[in-house]
């Protein structure tokens, strides 16, 4: 039986010296990471680094929580927005303006945490959805900010250093994520996390065990906007130019797409999905340069359906990988992983 | 030889284009470089080498288009970047192609954004939505005798400078707008659009918004038998295709067109896409299109714009020579002096940062009206349009 | 009589969890038999495998419903055999009314008079449910709905009975109606499987009885035996309870049961 | 005022199509609580078969409609079979996701077999002719799915009032065990929703095709019918169609008075004001869990 | 001083009163019992203590102050904790999280030093160990240790009774509810719960007042007993005197001459 040798081994970072030996391992990896690989690479995971500190806010409020959103491009864009804006309308410096601008989203999420008190399942899903179409709406009509034209970034400079390629801003990037998942990963093993999962689990009792709802669901939701700020910050850097229609309801979607196949209710899930699918998406549009395959696939096109819109075979794929996820492991990616180390176990029995 | 994409049997050029998405059907302009590229290649290529044409798909998603761009950039390595949809997925890779100095001709919008600022290695083809706005408006208001002009466009870079054309034009006329009608691009419905411009009373409607969007604005007008007069853009100008999805609603609307079609002397003829007289068209509908395109691919506007805005490319690379770099490619299509293929004539100049005809390429274009079959009934020589530069 | 329910040798898993270990149980028709057993000792468990509602379960081991094997087969064929459930913690449906409720129970039946005079039966049985006819289940308290649940089961006219702790919740004189009415039903034909808890009133009321105890029967008998025994008087039937209670006697037994 | 009046009337037209759509939805939703997100696709497909068996294979308007009326009948009955039901304990959220996955292999089929040319529906009457009643009018392919969609609404309405698979409909959904318990075959039951759901929506689809037809030409009526269902409250039939004519008729006066910009999102606004008001939509009861 | 009051407490739902002019007073330290048939409107009055329904009339007091009209979080922190007929446990927490949770008020980490929890010796580290031991207590105390790691959704339903109350218990509540701790639980489990629910009283020093249908229990424990019935008080007193009392015989317990006729009064119909 495993006694309580010290209190603090439950929710301690590393439980066990492997865990500690894997840590250093991927820090390792992480750091030489942009050596080892092509700038294309490095663009790569720069854009997954974001991704994952999106869903991993993301899995707070939906994972955790339990409240339903398909909103996220629109707290992408405002921080996206104003971190740009901060930074060559007001002079901000970039660490100032994105964290002024994670806490603009944060404000933003918390104004939709209060309509969204009162509303689950589709209700919740269809108000989310609501406000994210109506505020990359409302920036498309915003000449200050660029309108439909979009804005470009401006250049990058932290204490001195410019930061002007993806290699430069790879660091910052994953100093970034790596904080803000240590971060999000503290929150749920602590006071906080539990009382979201008690909303989530059953918010009746969780309010008569003292949990103020309000509170906490609306700090869920900032919270949430608040990772997704950030990381819209972020993304205008590595985009070096926005524009709203980037932030269309597709990207709320794919957000939570990545949250749920990821395996919610987990830091680790949610990494997993948006190192995953954020890679699928960017590669399935390179399905037709597979050897072979994409060799049949063309032949198959030309003899029964057309060949004008045979790229879109990535959408039947991409959909058919969602569907296999959810479907032999409804717990996402994460369920699988915890499934292999079980088998694992006992291997070789 | 030690540029970038470029090796002793091969020139690698680069595109991206939405093949899947809302925007797919300007998916078209990519595979008709790509056909266009393969009958070079089968004619012997350029100076003993072959036109490697690599396109992806962006689905219309900047982000898309920048991951793609570095990757066959990174990796590939590409010598120049050709055409390429949509204002903001080119507006996204602009700084990243133009910080590397590699070339980028013909993107295939008509965006004020290519040649303000102008770029050193950006060289655009298409002519800009401020001339179409221009001429169509100068048209009804002088040809027809137009009094309340009315515009529906689309909320990006293309409705909004077509709107600034069609003020610019009405300004210099002492008119105002009847009526300014904005379309989101994810509006199926029309009606309302449709009711105000019936309240405005408008007698003729400029429409900068899609094939689709014109379709439906046509019918459900049509439905209030509210029948202006309606105006589109070369977007629109696909005759054939806009007679099939509005059922014959667009009979007697003009558009403006940048070629394909050869206006000199034919002004009031009739000419069919199908059948071209345009002799450069004939034979590119003969030889690329009947043997590299695929079998299910129309010969449309699209297409053959994907042709078109590659051309000055492909005639630069041709003129640098066997001994091919970057540098004399641009040193070329700077050379370059009414240079015409299917679309208008073609100018280029040394490049000055303060003067944007140095990139902007064509600068005329004509109207055409649609005739009961399909076919474009000429109305005007090639005019010359004139750029308005940002007001601010 | 013979053998309504004959199960032989079943075994459960929920994924890993090996919940019911190798049990065989028949049911003599026109009976009532009850399981009893501590909590988590598997009872649920084994209702819910015979009706089918464990996917791919049982592991092992045959169930056979009036000389016809039905482990395998879909719950609602099972149901449409003659086999009704009154599941544990109620399941009414929340969003519905109470007579809705009661009318899907009668879902596979097609006899449209009898389903009206087994209304009025259940009416009869439980007069405050009558009162509440329109309202939705779920705010219902938690008495109301056990009565309405085994009420919806009723209304199937079941062949063999499932009974999963029925006088939960119940207030006293419910818990003996409830018992009166099991022994009233049975009596008019319907054969009973019972698992509860009120060890006492299960033996009074049943025929035959079994202990479970972690996925296993530890004990068979006639339940006018079993009420006799010296264990199940102690641990099941609490008659040491009595005494106790105030007294702080905290001292416990270890189970000794072979 | 005639302005007024048209605007209302073309309001209720282009709501009856988000009607119909919504419709789809909620029979979904009452049979197995997913907020369908290929509801949509359900009706393209069958719309874009409709549009090769005229094509194709030279048949008449009336033989493809009803060709695609009976394959969307066998195609949400097979999405239903192949793929929704072999979701093991599924969460609302797990089958929102799998409804996107099979949006994007409908749609990527649909494109994929079709191109994204943009085409027209061929129809028996003509999709540009109306009627006018005192100087409003209509068109007479709005006049017909008005038509249907209060036909469609009514009959349903019926049926699962006073059907007992109606209502057992409402009880699969609700605690599907009791519902197995209860004998009720919730497999099948679920399966014919979906079926029956994919038709409505295509008759929806068939009454746009005839005006504009591309692969996504249903993800906007597919959104708004979605919010008309919420605001209607998601379980309502009645509800559906009413929220539907509300976000069309105030789509349309906002657009005509207010701001044609914004026509767009008006809708979501009007959404979050009246869930603020009523958290579970006008025609639903609210139900308060009782603990 | 008063400790714990319910006045005139009236709870309607539509034309249903499902409590009506519910009056009584708990002095500190007792066992309190509510009794009636089902449906009777006890859960009612605990849902209105709890703040869970707005109640239509009438006070409650505790501590001297009305707690009426306070949202379910300020009764809890006022020191009221209760557990749920039904079993309302946060499934997808193991047992020592549910407990844990009891602690909420106690803790003070919030988003910043939870999320900046850097080892044991940050603030948040060392009060998630010092309320852990807390915690571990309570299960010591109710014999939870096997189950400290299982998620609860699969524990058996007496378990899960129990990790209710050891959650409640967590709280360190003046005034604990129990609705129905004893549901579902046989004779030997029963027993348990009546000892601890005694050691609580006398140990923790915490009042109790409790809904419970199992006589015994009821009359072993509790000092004093309301029975209600149709959301009205039929009886107040003593186990003895309301054991007697006629109506609470006819309505509740049932006699044995109700016995032989089942389809009598008992789940008796509305008076008119
Ligand atoms: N869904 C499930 N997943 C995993 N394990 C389960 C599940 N349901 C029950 N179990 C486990 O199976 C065992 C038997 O449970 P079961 O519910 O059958 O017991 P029971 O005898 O009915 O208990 P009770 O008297 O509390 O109702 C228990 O140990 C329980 O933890
Ligand atoms: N939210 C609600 N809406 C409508 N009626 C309700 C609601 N909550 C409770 N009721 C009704 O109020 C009455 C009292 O219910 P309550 O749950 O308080 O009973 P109870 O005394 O706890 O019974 P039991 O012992 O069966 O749990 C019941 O008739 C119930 O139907
Ligand atoms: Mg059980
Ligand atoms: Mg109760």
């Amino acid at each position: 039986m495993d006694m309580k040798r010290s209190y603090y081994e439950d929710i301690r970072l590393f439980p066990s010296c492997v865990t500690v030996f894997w840590a250093v391992v991927l820090l390792a990896f992480l750091l030489a990471y942009p050596f080892l690989f092509k700038n294309y690479y490095v663009y790569m995971a720069n854009y997954i680094a974001i991704n994952i500190i999106v869903v991993v806010g993301l899995n707070l409020l939906v994972g955790y929580t339990g409240q339903i959103s398909l909103g996220h491009a629109g707290f992408y864009a405002i921080g996206a927005y104003a971190t740009i804006t901060l930074m060559s309308l007001a002079g901000f410096p970039f660490l100032a303006a994105l964290i002024c601008a994670g806490l603009i989203a944060a404000a933003f999420g918390f104004l939709l945490g209060l309509p969204a008190l009162r509303l689950e399942g589709p209700y919740l899903a269809i108000a989310t959805l609501g406000f994210g179409v109506t505020i990359t709406t409302i920036i498309g009509r915003i000449e200050m900010l660029g309108g439909r034209q979009g804005l470009h970034a401006p250049d990058l400079v932290i204490m001195g250093y410019p930061l002007d390629t993806d290699r430069q801003f790879y660091y910052l990037v994953m100093i970034i994520t790596v904080l803000l998942v240590l971060f999000a990963r503290n929150v749920t093993k602590t006071k906080v996390g539990r009382a979201f999962i008690a909303i989530r689990d059953a918010h009746i009792a969780a309010e008569t065990m003292g949990v103020n709802l309000v509170l906490y669901k609306t700090m869920a939701f900032a919270l949430s906007a608040f990772y997704a700020g950030v990381a819209g910050g972020l993304y205008a850097f590595v985009l070096r130019f926005i524009e709203p229609g980037l932030f269309s309801l597709f990207l709320s979607v794919f957000f939570l797409t990545m949250a749920v196949a990821g395996g919610l209710g987990s830091v680790m899930g949610p990494i997993a999905g948006a190192i995953v699918l954020s890679f699928l998406d960017l590669q399935l549009r390179n399905i037709l340069s597979i050897p072979y395959v994409g060799d049949w696939l063309r032949h198959l096109s030309a003899s029964y359906f057309s060949l004008t819109g045979v790229s879109n075979i990535q959408f039947i794929v991409f959909g058919a990988i969602l569907i296999a996820i959810m479907l032999f492991e409804p717990l996402g990616l994460y369920g699988l992983w915890i499934r292999t180390k079980k088998y694992w176990k006992t291997w070789p029995f | 030889n030690a540029e970038v994409g470029v090796t002793d049997t091969e020139i690698h050029i680069g595109q991206w284009s939405p093949q899947t998405g809302p925007a797919a059907p300007w998916g078209a302009v990519a595979r008709g470089t790509d056909a266009y590229f393969k009958w070079i290649n089968a004619n012997g290529g350029i100076h003993g080498r072959k036109l490697i044409h690599h396109y992806f798909d962006d689905a219309y998603n900047p982000a898309k288009t920048i991951a793609g761009v570095k990757q066959l950039q990174e990796q590939t390595g590409m010598f120049a970047w050709a055409s390429g949809v949509g204002t903001a997925c080119g507006l996204a890779v602009k700084d990243y192609l133009m910080e590397n100095r590699i070339p980028w001709v013909g993107p295939s919008s008509g965006s004020r954004h290519w040649v303000d600022p102008p770029q050193k290695y950006l060289f655009n083809v298409y002519p800009l939505y401020l001339g179409d706005a221009q001429l169509l408006t100068e048209y009804a208001i002088t040809e027809m005798g137009k009094k309340k002009i009315a515009v529906v466009y689309q909320e990006d870079d293309y409705g909004k400078q077509g709107l600034e054309g069609a003020r610019y034009m009405l300004k210099k006329h002492d008119m105002e707008l009847a009526e300014a009608v904005p379309v989101a691009i994810t509006d199926t419905d029309m009606r309302p659009h449709a009711m105000r411009l019936r309240q405005a009373e408008a007698d003729t409607v400029l429409l900068f918004v899609t094939p689709g969007h014109v379709a439906r604005v046509l019918g459900t007008a049509k439905a209030m038998k509210y029948e202006p007069q309606w105006m589109s853009t070369t977007t629109c100008g696909d005759f054939p295709l806009m007679i099939a999805i509005t059922k014959g609603l667009y009979e007697g609307v003009i558009t403006a067109s940048f070629g394909m079609m050869d206006p000199t002397g034919n002004v009031g003829e009739v000419e069919n896409i199908n059948n071209p007289k345009h002799e450069l068209m004939a034979k590119y509908k003969k030889e690329v299109f009947e043997q590299f395109a695929a079998e299910d691919e129309r010969w449309g506007y699209t297409f053959t714009a994907g042709i078109g805005f590659v051309e000055p490319l492909v005639e630069a690379i041709r003129r640098a020579g066997r001994d091919l770099t970057r540098e004399k490619v641009v040193a070329e299509l700077e050379k370059m002096e009414n240079f015409q293929g299917i679309m208008g004539r073609i100018n280029y100049g040394p490049f000055d940062p303060q003067d944007p005809h140095c990139r902007i390429g064509q600068q005329e274009i004509f109207l055409q009206q649609c005739t009961a079959d399909g076919a474009s009934k000429i109305l005007t020589e090639w005019e010359t349009t004139k750029f308005i530069p940002k007001s601010e | 009589m013979g053998a309504m329910l004959e199960i032989k040798n079943i075994e459960t898993y929920y994924d890993l969890i090996y919940a019911i270990r190798g049990v065989s149980l028949t049911v003599a028709e026109g009976n009532i038999t009850a399981i009893l057993g501590n909590n988590g000792a598997g009872k649920t468990t084994i209702l819910r495998t015979v009706m089918g509602l464990i996917e791919d379960q049982p592991d092992k081991g045959t169930i056979g419903f009036m000389g016809r094997r039905i482990d395998g087969l879909d719950t609602e064929k099972i149901v449409r055999l003659g086999i009704s459930l009154v599941p544990e913690g109620r399941e009414v449906f929340e969003e519905l009314s109470v007579r809705e409720n009661l009318m899907m129970g009668a879902y596979t039946r097609r006899d449209k008079n009898g389903v009206i005079r087994d209304l009025e039966r259940v009416f009869a049985y439980f007069p405050i449910l009558a009162d509440r006819v329109g309202q939705w289940a779920g705010t219902l308290s938690g008495g109301e709905q056990q009565m309405l649940a085994i009420g919806r089961a009723l209304m199937s006219r079941p062949k063999l009975l499932f009974l999963d702790e029925p006088s939960l919740g119940l207030s006293p004189i419910l818990v003996k109606e409830i018992f009166e009415i099991i022994k009233k039903i049975n009596q008019e034909g319907v054969t009973i499987l019972l698992v509860e808890q009120n060890a006492k009133k299960a033996l009074e009321v049943s025929d035959d009885a079994l202990i479970l105890e972690n996925g296993r029967f530890v004990m068979k008998g006639k339940s006018r035996d079993l009420i006799e025994d010296e264990n199940v008087k102690e641990f099941y039937m609490g008659v040491r309870s009595r005494e106790s209670a105030k007294g702080y006697q905290r001292w416990k037994r270890k189970k000794v049961w072979r | 005022m005639i302005d007024f009046l048209q605007m209302i009337i073309s309001g209720i037209a282009v709501g009856s199509s988000y009607a119909l759509m919504a419709l789809g939805m909620v029979l979904i939703y009452k049979a197995s609580e997913v907020p369908n997100f290929v509801q949509g696709e359900m009706a393209l497909l069958p719309v874009f078969i409709a549009y090769m068996i005229i094509h194709s294979y030279g048949q008449s308007v009336f033989a493809a409609f009803f060709g695609a009326l009976a394959f969307a009948m066998l195609l949400g009955c097979l999405l239903e079979f192949i793929v929704v039901r072999r979701a093991k304990n599924p969460n609302i959220l797990g089958l929102i996701i799998i409804t996107i996955g099979l949006e994007m292999v409908l749609l990527g089929f649909v494109s994929w077999k079709f191109g994204a040319d943009q085409r027209v529906m061929p129809f028996p009457i003509s999709s540009y002719s109306s009627v006018m009643f005192g100087g409003v009018y209509i068109s007479i392919l709005d006049l017909l799915t008005l038509v249907a969609a209060l036909v469609i609404m009514t009959g349903l309405f019926f049926f699962f009032r006073f059907s007992k698979l109606g209502v057992a409909m409402k009880a699969t959904q609700q605690n599907e065990t009791a519902a197995r318990l209860m004998g009720i075959r919730t497999n099948r039951v679920k399966m014919i929703t979906w079926g029956i759901s994919a038709t409505v929506g295509t008759v929806a689809g068939l009454l746009l095709a005839p005006v504009f037809m591309e692969p996504y030409m249903m993800w906007d009526p597919m959104l708004k019918g979605f919010a008309a269902a919420v605001i209607g409250g998601m379980t309502s039939l009645p509800g559906a169609v009413f929220g539907a004519y509300i976000v069309g008729i105030v789509e349309h006066l906002f657009g005509g008075y207010v701001s044609m910009e914004y026509k767009a999102v008006v809708a979501f606004a009007v959404i979050v004001l009246v869930l603020c008001v009523k958290p579970s939509g006008l025609f639903a009861r609210h139900y308060v869990k009782k603990v | 001083m008063t400790f714990f009051a319910v006045r005139h407490l009236t709870m309607a739902f539509g034309g249903l009163k499902a409590a009506d002019a519910v009056s009584f007073e708990i002095t500190k330290g007792e066992i309190y019992a509510i009794i009636g048939p089902n449906g009777a409107g006890k859960t009612t009055v605990f849902n209105c203590i709890n703040g869970i329904y707005p109640p239509t009339e009438g006070s409650i007091i505790f501590k001297d102050r009305n707690i009426r009209g306070l949202s379910p979080d300020r009764v809890a922190k006022a020191g009221i904790a209760r557990t749920f007929q039904n079993i309302e446990l946060f499934s997808n927490m193991n047992t020592m999280e549910n407990i844990m949770l009891g602690r909420h008020l106690f803790m003070k980490t919030g988003l910043f030093r939870g999320g900046l929890m850097w080892g044991k010796k940050s603030f948040a580290g060392k009060e998630e160990i010092e309320n852990r031991r807390r915690v571990e207590e309570i299960i010591d105390l109710l014999e939870l240790q096997t189950y400290r790691n299982k998620f609860v959704g699969a524990l058996p339903y007496g378990i899960q009774k129990k990790i209710e109350l050891g959650r409640a218990l967590a709280a360190e509540p003046e005034l604990l509810l129990l609705d129905e701790p004893c549901a579902g639980m046989n004779a030997e489990e029963k027993q348990d719960v009546v000892f601890w629910i005694k050691d609580i009283q006398d140990m923790l020093g915490i009042t109790i007042l409790l809904i419970e249908h199992d006589m015994h229990m009821v009359m072993d424990i509790s000092d004093r007993i309301l029975a209600l019935n149709f959301g009205r008080p039929i009886a107040e007193g003593s186990p003895a005197e309301v054991s007697a009392h006629p109506e609470v015989l006819a309505a509740y317990l049932g006699t044995e001459e109700a016995g032989d006729a089942p389809a009598s009064a008992g789940a008796g119909r509305r008076p008119a």
